[in-house]
């Protein structure tokens, strides 16, 4: 094929696209029009379950299985990074150096570090009744930590951060997950169908029945796999050395 | 649309769009700078909106920004402090500028929610962003001397 | 860990104890039962994470 | 409606996003990249969207520099040594 007929290829194709989408865009809906169908159902379902939060409703009870999917795609794609980035056979592994930083600096990491963890966990808590949730929260409270490389050095984020401990945490909250949904199938309903528990007093922490607990398990899942992510690039920049002495 | 509103999209518009020159064009110093006062000069639009729109929860986007805005900027500060050293950011007369704007709109803000539990939201919020940009700027400016593989 | 430095340790998390759940109740709407259970254990846990936090700095 | 306010903050994205594919240099792209992400925050924010701006808040405004920052002082790092051991 030479490069004059690959781009007579692709210039049909992409006018074709363009009429596709051309087409399309005049079948829409008018931009932020008074008529939701889809949406309107989706606020009744989530009303019905006492979930002020529509969207946590939509993602954590009406589409539940969905997120599951999401969950899975963020885990293997963290152990894909952890198999990729592990030491090899010809890399050593050095101390990080300490690294000197201005007072006030350090003095904002210390502080800020707990702070937003909590409003990290606040996030997760309050999914179901403020936007936010799990993912949003998960990855707060797991920049929080990372404060500590900023604002000291690599060492003392070594310190407070086991990562086997979060290994565990990752999986752990993985199967948590699954296991809320397979409780659902023992009750004798579906997997990840909200019947397990009461729904609750709308708009107070104990409301929407399971949205509560799959956000917690999320917001766990996130939280570790992000600890995890940014682990492998730290000891890839900070530790690990090519072996020069070797060859 | 209401006061708040046009408010906001003049603030942003300026502001966020100042911001956006900057970190396009221009050596490294003054592109770090402009994607410091980035999360200093859309947190206080955030703020408004949730104002205009009427939803205290809204508030919640500008808190985390005013957290996680200046993190953003000592990942730049604390990555990149050998590039910065031999040319460092010096920008304190725009860096006060736009602090004193954030501590405008969250006290209008106060004056306006009246004294309770959200005020004090707001104050948190305030005083996060304000020190948060503050201690950011330093860190740009020399805030990792002796920079090693650290 | 002597006794001075084990009371400073419980001085240092009460502290961080306290105005975290300060911290949680300002960031809330309504308060209750639930929350109050939920804010203090999330303020516990961000305090223990402010003391391991400070000691991995100091510790050098 | 609020159309000014939402053609604002789109104009902000594009210019932000075009600039985010033309500036070259991976240290600079990742400056423009975190200001892009506080851009489409705003975007979601204006459309009513604000779990989606959370998202973007969190992901893009700490998390994405870092991983490029890291990856960029890796990269040199390696050229350093490389440098050192054909002297």
């Amino acid at each position: 094929m030479t490069r004059r007929l690959r781009m007579i290829v692709l210039a049909l194709g992409g006018a074709g696209l363009a009429a596709l989408f051309v087409a399309a865009c005049f079948g829409m809906p008018g931009f932020g029009g008074d008529r939701h169908p889809y949406g309107d159902r989706a606020v009744h379902a989530s009303l019905a379950r006492r979930t002020a939060n529509t969207i946590s409703s939509v993602n954590f009870d009406q589409r539940a299985f969905d997120t599951l999917g999401e969950m899975s795609i963020l885990f293997t794609s963290v152990l894909g990074t952890v198999v990729l980035l592990r030491q090899t056979r010809d890399e050593k592994r050095g101390r990080p150096q300490p690294q000197e930083v201005a007072l006030p600096v350090r003095r904002y990491a210390l502080v800020v570090l707990p702070v937003a963890l909590v409003s990290g966990l606040y996030v997760i808590a309050h999914g179901q009744l403020s936007p936010g949730g799990g993912f949003q929260g998960g990855v707060v409270a797991a920049t929080a930590l990372h404060l500590l490389y900023l604002g000291a050095d690599y060492r003392a984020l070594e310190r407070i951060r086991p990562i086997g401990v979060f290994e565990v945490g990752d999986a752990l909250s993985a199967s948590a997950y699954l296991v809320t949904g397979l409780a659902g199938v023992l009750a004798g309903t579906a997997f990840l169908a909200n019947t397990l528990l009461p729904y609750g007093t709308f708009n107070t922490l104990s409301s929407g029945g399971t949205v509560p607990l799959l956000n917690a398990a999320i917001g766990m899942e996130v939280a570790c796999a992000i600890v995890i992510l940014l682990a492998r690039f730290l000891d890839q920049a900070v530790e690990i050395e090519e072996d020069n002495g070797k060859r | 649309m209401n006061g708040w509103t046009w408010t906001a999209t003049i603030a942003l518009g300026v502001g966020v769009g100042a911001a956006v020159w900057g970190v396009v064009t221009g050596p490294l110093r003054r592109r770090v700078v402009a994607q410091n006062l980035s999360s200093a000069l859309a947190a206080p639009g955030l703020l408004l909106l949730a104002q205009g729109y009427g939803r205290p929860a809204y508030v919640d986007l500008a808190l985390l920004l005013a957290l996680l805005g200046p993190v953003g900027t000592l990942v730049f500060a604390r990555l990149l402090a050998d590039d910065l050293a031999g040319d460092p950011p010096r920008a304190w007369a725009v860096t006060l500028a736009v602090a004193g704007y954030g501590a405008v709109v969250v006290l209008v803000l106060c004056a306006v929610t009246g004294p309770g539990r959200a005020m004090v939201k707001l104050l948190v919020v305030g005083a996060l962003l304000i020190g948060g940009n503050l201690v950011a700027s330093r860190a740009l400016s020399g805030g990792f001397p002796g920079s090693r593989r650290g | 860990m002597n006794a001075r430095t084990a009371l400073v340790t419980a001085l240092e998390v009460l502290g961080w104890w306290a105005a975290l759940t300060l911290l949680w109740l300002v960031l809330i709407s309504t308060v209750d039962t639930l929350e109050w259970a939920v804010g203090t254990s999330a303020a516990l846990v961000g305090a223990v994470t402010a003391r391991a936090a400070r000691r991995a700095v100091g510790a050098r | 409606m609020d159309d000014p306010l939402i053609v604002v903050v789109l104009l902000l994205v594009a210019a932000a996003a075009t600039a985010a594919v033309a500036v070259r240099d991976p240290v600079r792209q990742a400056l423009v990249l975190a200001v892009l992400g506080v851009c489409l925050a705003l975007l979601f924010t204006v459309t009513q969207a604000p779990d989606v701006g959370l998202s973007q808040l969190a992901v893009g405004s700490a998390v994405t520099p870092l991983l490029i920052m890291l990856s960029v002082r890796k990269v040199r790092r390696r050229q350093q040594d490389g440098k050192e051991k054909e002297r």
